[in-house]
């Protein structure tokens, strides 16, 4: 019935695998979406190669914001910085696995725009980071 | 009173009437943001651009003469509307929003000096509350909140002491777009007077809802928007009294709002004109006419007797729903507007999930971060009626959130 | 180039087949003031309203997202139509004037100071001269004005005599809406940027008529109105250079142009919707998508062709009345607008006897009083023409105007 | 054919009878209508009774507001002061015989207008003198 709410997406929002924060990190950014108060942290270790060895999130917000940043950090385990760098909206996207209108876009992909001014050192985390390109 | 028949009245508007997927029906809860049309004011419109469109007040020629014939007799029916004196005291602007930063930068630019004192209310709408922002900054003002109460209702005993402090403005909003409170503003505004200050009242949300007196108020300045009132978008007023008005400066420079121009410097126009700048919403203005004929035709206390009926039964009938909790429960007096939340369940999931059942509701800070702030949350679910809104359409929204809260159970 | 036919075009146009009295065609010369509307626009808005009305920005549902989404479709289609390189640097205002004032009030504000040089033109319309009076009177600036030669054309010696003072500012109208002049816009921007000058394009009467390109003007600000542009009155634009849009403070304060609203300060949003405070005008933006759409499958330089050989055979045979004079009859460069006078006559008496024959013009200073003033004369008649003009309609303007000129012999 | 034009309109506003200046007079009073630059100035002159005796009026603008003027004038000699205040939009609709838009109209009343602020001894002449009561 309700496709929106993949069992997946809810899921992942009730049983987060990625929770948590990591201290000592080597990258660490938070930021939020003053539309609907979602916030997000998101902590990394990279190791030596430049490979994305642990990931942890923290926040509130809704099912789709919180399950997209479990599903992105589960994703990016493993890959190097320079992958990270290259995400898109289609990857998330895809993660989902659903379609969104303009405003529940925001909610999937303030993870990847915290996650991406982060690894990119901004101070910021601008939409242009995640619009396609 | 004339006779009420909700689903007479629903057929007069046509988006009613539609599947938003198939065999899934609209159920509109979202009046508060915007209301719908019925297809008198779109036709209003659509006849205004296929007979009779021109740009007005400076044409001699037949369709601009009957333009501005419209543009003007829509300005002296939504005068009536609101038992305003004269027509000229009715200023066209875009929306509300426009109207309260007219006020703030033509009124408070020219009158308000370092140290004064603005008081607004915790439960304001960003409307009322940035333009005042950016004044206090650039003047160096004062502002002061009259404090929510956990009622969701105006804490009167903060409102006297502040008083006392010889505030120059008092601006509040007539009704919350949250909590639905409707404010005593005939109270507020009298001993706003007694202090000496002047008042302005947020109508965005009362004027399309209840019969609404600038006399019986006694306020100085009133915005409102079309779009609310089931008129068009790109169009709303700020009401004023006419002493006032006639004191401010100009707000926007350009065509129709000069009497004289010189290479360097103008005369302004009379009003209303003097605060109406360049090609105005003139489809728009006729719109409105049309929107306020129609409000009429139903009678404005038939609506809020209706919406008043829905809001109570959703009341009676949330309470089944354990984990809801409703935003300012208890006021007193409240219009068609229920915002709750639902406990471990964001809004934006609610009204998505709700959305899947053709139910249309808002999720958000509904522009009132700061009463959000207070609540400790950053966002509410927010349910709105209005006249073409059923009891059935109260029981389907109620039966749904039942199902949000078992999925996420 | 594609295929131009004004009889096919003129039918896409509801009023233009309309008879102003029995017996009496409409034979509408006033597109300067505001254009006729194709049905593909009128029906666009009446779409709107009838399937998908909802409030923008904030909405999870369906209406609110489809709304959402066609509103910043148009904004898309707009930044094409003046090939702008972004979308966010479109910013929808109510007209040109409004468009105008921003600038001036938001980067006019904090931007220019005491003393500082604005340089404008004597044929400005007063859109783009009584913002800047008031800025100039609060901020204590220097208003300088390019000439009108005898030509109606700019005195460019001037103009770069102006330029060695320099100038902060340097806005001027693309075409006159009084002599038909198009001004070498290029040049002149090219010219105020050496001198290290902003430079504001007062585009209400070129982005209708002809291919404009912000790119190859090099211009940082443009303004134009949809109204003008057979789209609906109540919208129009503004375009500006990202850089500079990021740099400015927001205009108006309300819902939507925030990020973040705490009780007493707020944080801006980003571009364009710093600069869109409250509801703005929906369901006009989406009627002026449609404007773009229809525009563009006319063809702009098809539009441009049609016009200047209506206004070249209007200037022929306007030659055949000795009482006639044509303001600004010499511009090398010029669009679909003759404004004359009639020796002894009133432009009103003649504008209302044209009127008796089915034939709108305007009549007065067509908002630029400071050039009317330069040629000695309160007003004049205007005849203007657009895409949908025929020479017929020439010929009847031309007729009648002998006739007029017998009744006061 | 022209019946908006009727010659009496056209043949007041080529030759009409009250065009000059009265020196001295005991009243004078001039305006403009600033939309189309209509320019009229009315003088008067009062017995002791308060009747006007003589008027006169000079200006220049469309035929509409110098044809009003000079059959306004001829319509208030004879008359009192009294009498001349209590004119109203009616009577120069009746004078004029014909119908006018609301731009036109302005013209047509700006003489009245100006008259009114003139016996009231008024500093402004403004639309309220005019419109119907
Ligand atoms: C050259 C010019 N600038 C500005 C304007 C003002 O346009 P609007 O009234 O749509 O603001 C006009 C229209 O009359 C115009 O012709
Ligand atoms: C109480 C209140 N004030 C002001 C506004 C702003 O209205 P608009 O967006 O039409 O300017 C709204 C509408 O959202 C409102 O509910």
């Amino acid at each position: 019935m309700d496709d929106l709410y993949r069992e997946v997406i809810i899921e992942h929002y009730k049983n987060p695998s990625y929770r948590g924060s990591l201290d000592p990190h080597d990258i660490s950014f938070e930021d939020e979406n003053p539309l609907c108060g979602d916030h997000i942290r998101v902590d990394l270790r990279i190791d030596a190669n430049g490979i994305v060895t642990e990931a942890a999130f923290d926040g509130h917000g809704c099912a789709i914001s919180q399950a997209s940043a479990d599903l992105l950090l589960e994703s990016i385990i493993g890959k190097s910085v320079d992958q990270v760098k290259q995400l898109k909206k289609g990857d998330v996207m895809d993660l989902l696995g659903i379609e969104l209108g303009p405003v529940r876009l925001k909610c999937a992909l303030l993870p990847l725009k915290i996650l991406k001014a982060g690894v990119y050192g901004l101070g910021e985390a601008t939409d242009d980071l995640v619009e396609a390109e | 009173m004339t006779f009420f028949n909700v689903e007479k009245i629903r057929k007069e508007f046509p988006i009613l009437g539609q599947e938003v997927r198939s065999g899934v029906p609209l159920v509109y809860l979202d009046s508060t943001a915007t209301a719908q049309k019925p297809a008198v004011v779109i036709d209003a419109m659509d006849n205004y651009y296929r007979t009779t469109n021109a740009n007005i007040h400076r044409g001699v020629h037949y369709l601009a003469e009957k333009a501005t014939s419209e543009y003007e007799a829509a300005r002296l029916k939504i005068a009536n509307f609101i038992n305003a004196n004269k027509p000229r005291e009715i200023i066209y602007t875009r929306n509300t929003t426009e109207s309260i930063n007219l006020v703030a930068q033509s009124w408070g630019r020219s009158f308000l000096k370092q140290g004064d004192l603005i008081i607004l209310t915790e439960m304001e709408h960003h409307s009322n509350l940035v333009p005042w922002h950016m004044l206090a900054q650039e003047k160096d003002l004062r502002l002061e909140f009259i404090p929510v109460t956990e009622d969701g209702e105006l804490d009167q005993v903060v409102y006297d002491r502040l008083l006392d402090e010889g505030p120059k403005l008092v601006a509040f909003s007539h009704m919350s777009n949250v909590l639905g409170t409707i404010n005593p503003a005939q109270e507020i505004v009298r001993k706003a007077k007694l202090a000496g200050a002047v008042t302005l009242i947020d109508g965005a949300q009362s004027v399309p809802h209840f019969d609404v007196s600038v006399k019986e108020l006694g306020v100085d300045f009133l915005a409102f928007s079309a779009h609310k009132m089931v008129g068009p978008t790109g169009i709303g007023v700020l009401w004023g009294r006419e002493e006032l008005l006639n004191a401010m400066p100009p707000f926007l420079g350009g065509g129709d709002m000069i009497k004289k121009v010189l290479l360097r410097s103008f005369i302004p126009n009379e009003l209303p004109y003097k605060f109406e700048a360049g090609t105005p919403a003139i489809a728009e203005a006729i719109g409105f006419g049309a929107a306020i004929d129609f409000l009429n035709s139903v009678g404005m206390d038939n609506i809020a007797t209706h919406e008043h009926a829905l809001v109570q039964s959703a009341l009676i009938k949330l309470k089944t729903i354990p984990s809801l909790q409703v935003l300012g429960e208890n006021a007193v007096n409240r219009g068609g507007v229920v915002s709750f939340t639902l406990a471990g369940i964001h809004p934006h999931d609610v009204a998505q999930i709700l959305d899947q059942y053709g139910i249309a509701i808002r999720a958000g800070h509904h522009c009132a971060m700061p009463l959000h702030d207070k609540y400790g949350i950053p966002a509410s679910s927010r349910a709105s009626f209005y006249l073409y809104n059923t009891e059935a359409e109260v029981d389907h929204l109620v039966e749904t959130l039942h199902k949000v809260t078992e999925m996420f159970a």
